[in-house]
């Protein structure tokens, strides 16, 4: 039997062009392609053998790369975590699974203080090339735990790269481009985007990996071009700042989203142009606002284009609160409604 | 630190005690067992207990009112299944095939005790005393908690594995402080033994010489991974040793046998014995929540030769057989369970209403500045009726 | 014996007036006092016991309030906080120390899906009064592990209030509070303030603490008064921001510095009357700038005085980077002349 | 997962073995120890070890070569502590009393092995190769670490408790998969056993059957915590139990007896035993850093009757009376040792220049466009000369 990845492969270059695929199967893609492409390789966490873990991502792996290269672990994150810094030390390229963005708490001092600091502590001698997969973000009806948005966490820890996807293509390119990285990268997963589906040529995007291994490492994309205002969004908020764009066209105001993609390191460039050109700024994410990445990029953009600003940036972003149960998250995520409230409130009078 | 003489002596043959492991010998993995699967009781030599330290029968009253909150449990179990299916449940984790644990864990307890009870101990908890439609608050998506921890001194059940252990210790060495005879069941999976928190927990319990009864429900799996990849030690009873505690291994689908061991247990702690580990060697019947598809992870064969092994067939033969359970019994205890699930299905049949303002309410004692911004805010949409008409909410369509 | 808080008390009394007490003294004090006054004071960690603290804050305290209310652990720091939580849930108010910053991630799982959770899970019905006492920041020539400036994981995360005293006498005023105060509480010692003295009347602030005991909680604080530009700091950075203030003065400039005390919740009364007052601000802050709680106020700051500001609010951060060896630290603190040269770049031509 | 015969025969009677705990027994707890304080060699019933799997005596030039080692040893960690009092170092945490641990461990491992060490193995370290000065950059300030681990198969001296043994498991699972046959050292202290990653990283080990030693020296504090407040488990190599792990209790002030079991666990490990556990019975003689006084919380007393059982006076009795250690051989050693010390005084004697551009070289392989912009602002700084002349440097004046 050919694993699900060798099938959409297949169908993938059997119709040589666009397919829908999934987000979640544009992961598996990405990790099977690694597998392949690399003896070094690994794959581990809780459940992503025989199962193909809770969301699937891992799906058919182990029945093709073997219990050697993709296994399950006792469930332990602090070791898992620790565990490949150890393997990423003697030679391999580790990809982990914390199963929930919650689930990586207890690794936290593995990651702050080992993960983020060994090739710094030992001068360049050790590098880390790791890749700590996180699903983060609720908008599942997700109970307790299973919804927080922690990507301030490793943003504000110097060491860690930090990126997350918004596309099913970025899932695939991303995904390939944090593997091959030799520095330890973060990469959340946004879940609701798991079933989201889109038309994708694998082939295409295998290609150009092959020729460009970093072609997007660290770049921010405009998802969406427009002159009055400018939507800084990522992963899970993407989508609802298109929406908000589209809606607020409607309404006769063209509306410049971009999708951040990196969030460390940080794509000033991008995003900078952008707010010069709009002279307003809204930036968009899930996570509770207060000291987070949000913040960051609100005050880098003030710095950087104070000149070009019409009125403050403004923030839309999950309130301060423990992330909410199913029935109550909805109040809790930004809305195309809530970014439409803020864009109008971006002093056009003046 | 000093163990009272007596709590000492009876120690020496719970299970695998400080003084057993000191010098080699060699033997298998010892567990108590009372009842056969047919439901017959085991000649007194095969309980797996140290001659002299047998194990007493619990009288027939305690039997029988297990057997109740056995049949309960189980029509628990299916009737919040089938409310998930229906969709009046986010999520539930079922413990069909580990009632006999959950309601032994309920029993062993007296009132001033507490439990910590982990996301699938929810029949632990409502056997205890917790209202079910609360207790269901959780699994529903109203809240994160429905019931008053204080109230029956139970644990907001936890998901974060392992760390409630630790809210365990600290309440049993507070009412240690303070001169109370608490004792505190804290409970976890067997996968959870691998989390670092397990060993603190027990560590610090072991350390501060408290009475906490450590449950370790074994049912084989952690989601999808067998107790094989969790560890190779000779059993998770095994695992007191190393915290220089006591520990026993007792046939979790047997209630008869937890009860004895659960009783001993918290008589133990209560007169000093310091913490202790029980191991309940079970199975989990369902998947690990409706959200799991069990197949891929375990063949049909292995989950029938435990559905043979079922704790409620085991006890009820047994009842049956002491002349205990008479069919008006029966019965009754049927109808007692009807009663509940009715109450379920009612609780949870209509929506309750819920009010965004509590997203700012609990976060601290009084809500900061900032979160009082952020209420008007929200209050403010909440007023222009813009959210409830709404098609565009992140999440709405899973 | 009498302990050395008693000396201290004593010595206050008998003089009358103020005394140079050291901050690490005044720590003492209030821990004593809280002990004194509550029987639910409890005091636990690592080596706080016998050896009275690693910095010596709990010195002379088991001596005084025995073992059952004052006692070592074992080395465990999730179990340290994890157990303070089942306490706290059976009435005790645990005061914790954890040894060092960096040693307070093996914790993260209870402090954040736990400590920070507990009473909004609860509906309120559990309330977890415990202080986690965290001595953090750098310039103590300390090696690596032992200097991190971990306040944004905190400030962060919902439902943790995270504070941190700059002088000698908020040292004693804001631990009373923290001790309390009915939510936890994340109080965050600035190690080199450790061994700074101040003429401090403990009488005066043990009869002020009972008169109104939540009187500054929550509220920042004009530590030096200007008209010109705003300086914003907290704990390590307090002083380096008022001797910047000093120099700016020599150069005719005249500075504001607000010590901001309470990270959550945020004053944002006193700072935003300062920088519409003064149209200028820089934040300053010894931890790494990116997603951090300089962001957070840079954020909050051009949100809130857009159309005051004269220039775009600038911060002074340690770079993003691990936290330096002891020889190269110096160049990784927020200096006197970097905030100076910050200082100049807000635009006093225009 | 399956242990060869040979191995699983020699396992039977390592120490405390997977079948020795299965039923009970009384006894006390057993410790390895083959020379006593006075250099004398203890019959061959008193040495501890199960009959018919005595520890052989290593041969006379590796004890010798051991002996020398503990002289530098000694040696290194006396010149240290006076380079911190002359204000040469920030820190040393010293291994004075424990050298037999520290010899023992770098003498036990093959060169394709790999140790990692906490930051009171600085012995160990450079006796296993690495340049004492390039040891000692990171309680110098220079730099976190000052030597490749990949030069001599020695991780980061590391100061976050236990961290290291799950680096140490992912050494030896990657050694594992590709089919090498290395053995990894994985060392702590008896505190640090009580952290969750101390039971990850055995737990790990074990289940993956991984070939590593993890080896504790229980020097009785964990700064000021005495043993007593850290477990109450009989002892620290008990706990191999609850992994299914066999352990083995050593006289860590007995070089003889360490390099006896350290041997032959690591002959275990490389053929096929899985991961072991040793634990050395040792005394830190010092206080745990220059930062710390050790008379706050340990009485004299202790310490002298400590101080009775050297482990290097008990070596050089032994290996004198044996007549292998002449006037002329010590002589020698004492040159090596003052050579060492040397090199570490010149070495650490003047300031080595520090680039602050190195702050920003090694956080990623390649920095990022902030941190390029950091360094141009630090760069701009350092040319202007304010920095260098500066007086209100914070942490200058500690
Ligand atoms: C710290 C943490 N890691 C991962 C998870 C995800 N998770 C939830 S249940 C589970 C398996 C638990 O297995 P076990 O302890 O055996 O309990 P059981 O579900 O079998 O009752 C996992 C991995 C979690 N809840 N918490
Ligand atoms: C996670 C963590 N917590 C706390 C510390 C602070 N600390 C450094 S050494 C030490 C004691 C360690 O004792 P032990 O493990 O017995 O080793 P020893 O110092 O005796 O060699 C402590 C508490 C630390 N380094 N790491
Ligand atoms: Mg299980
Ligand atoms: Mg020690």
């Amino acid at each position: 039997m050919s694993t699900v990845a060798e099938a959409v492969a297949a169908r993938a270059a059997a119709s040589a062009g666009p397919e829908p695929l999934t987000f979640a199967k544009a992961l598996t893609a990405a990790m099977a392609d690694s597998l392949r492409a690399d003896d070094s390789v690994v794959v581990f966490g809780e459940d992503i053998g025989t199962l193909g873990g809770v969301f699937r991502i891992t799906d058919g792996l182990q029945e093709e790369f073997g219990e050697q290269r993709v296994f399950d672990t006792p469930l332990a994150e602090s070791g898992i975590v620790g565990m490949a810094v150890g393997m990423a030390m003697n030679g391999l390229r580790p990809v982990l699974e914390l199963q929930f963005d919650a689930f990586a708490y207890p690794a936290f001092q593995q990651i702050l203080s080992h993960v983020a600091k060994m090739h710094n502590r030992t001068r360049g001698k050790v590098r880390l090339p790791m890749v700590l997969r996180v699903p983060y973000a609720g908008g599942i009806g997700g109970v307790e735990h299973h919804c927080d948005s922690s990507e301030a966490y490793y943003a504000h820890t110097p060491g860690l790269k930090v990126c997350t996807p918004a596309t099913v293509a970025d899932a695939y390119r991303m995904l390939r481009e944090a593997i091959a990285s030799d520095d330890p990268v973060v990469f959340l997963e946004p879940k609701k985007l798991y079933w989201t589906k889109d038309l994708v040529d694998l082939e295409a995007l295998r290609a150009e990996f092959d020729a460009k291994p970093a072609s997007s490492e660290g770049r921010a994309v405009v998802a969406r071009p427009g002159t009055d205002a400018t939507l800084i969004a990522y992963g899970p908020t993407v989508g609802t700042a298109l929406a908000a764009a589209e809606a607020a066209a409607a309404e006769g105001r063209s509306v410049e989203v971009v999708d951040v993609r990196s969030i460390v390191p940080f794509d000033d460039e991008t995003v900078t142009a952008s707010v010069r050109k709009t002279g307003r700024a809204v930036v968009v994410a899930e996570a509770a606002g207060f000291a987070s990445v949000a913040s960051e990029i609100v005050a880098r953009v003030q710095e950087r284009c104070f000149h070009s600003l019409a009125a403050p940036v403004r923030r839309v972003t999950g309130f301060d609160i423990p992330y909410p149960p199913p029935k109550l998250e909805h109040w809790h995520l930004p809305s195309v409604d809530r970014i439409l409230d803020a864009l109008d409130d971006l002093q056009w009078e003046d | 630190m000093t163990i009272p003489a007596e709590a000492q002596q009876a120690i020496r043959s719970f299970g695998i005690s400080l003084e057993d492991y000191l010098l080699p010998v060699h033997g298998r993995v010892q567990q108590i067992q009372i009842l056969d699967p047919s439901g017959h009781l085991l000649p007194e030599d095969e309980r797996g207990s140290a001659p002299g330290h047998e194990y007493p029968i619990p009288p027939g009253e305690e039997l029988l009112e297990a057997y109740r909150r056995l049949v309960i449990g189980r029509r628990v179990n299916d009737q919040n299944s089938a409310l998930v299916r229906q969709g009046r449940m986010a999520v539930y984790p079922s413990s069909h095939g580990q009632e006999a644990c959950q309601v032994a864990a309920a029993l062993c307890l007296s009132e001033g005790d507490w439990m910590f009870p982990t996301y699938r101990d929810s029949v632990a908890v409502m056997s205890r005393g917790v209202d079910p439609v609360e207790a269901m608050t959780l699994f529903r998506g109203d809240w994160h908690g429905g019931y008053d921890p204080h109230e029956h001194h139970v644990g907001i059940q936890c998901t974060p594995l392992t760390t409630q252990l630790l809210h365990a210790v600290g309440v049993a060495h507070a009412a240690k402080l303070r001169g109370e005879d608490t004792v505190v069941l804290a409970m976890c999976g067997d996968g959870a033994t691998s989390e670092g928190d397990f060993h603190e927990a027990l560590n610090f319990a072991a350390v501060f010489h408290l009475p906490v009864v450590f449950f370790v429900q074994n049912n084989q799996y952690a989601i999808s991974v067998p107790l094989a990849h969790q560890t190779v030690a000779p059993s998770l009873a095994h695992k007191a040793i190393g915290y220089g505690m006591a520990g026993e291994r007792v046939d979790g689908n047997d209630a008869i046998a937890l009860l004895a061991v659960l009783d001993r247990a918290v008589r133990l702690a209560r007169s000093g014995s310091g913490p202790l580990l029980v191991e309940a060697h079970t199975y989990r019947m369902q998947a690990h929540t409706n959200a799991d598809d069990a197949t891929r992870y375990r063949a049909d064969a292995e989950v029938q030769a435990w559905a043979a092994k079922d704790p409620l067939v085991r006890m009820r033969e047994y009842l049956r057989g002491e002349g205990v359970l008479t069919d008006d019994v029966e019965a009754s205890f049927a109808a007692d369970a009807e009663e509940v699930a009715r109450r379920l299905r009612e609780g949870l049949g209509e929506d309750a209403a819920v009010d965004p303002a509590d997203l700012f309410r609990f976060v601290f004692t009084e809500p900061t500045p900032q979160l009082r911004e952020q209420a008007a805010l929200l209050a403010e949409e909440v007023a222009r009726d813009d959210i409830s008409a709404r098609d565009d909410i992140p999440g709405k369509e899973h």
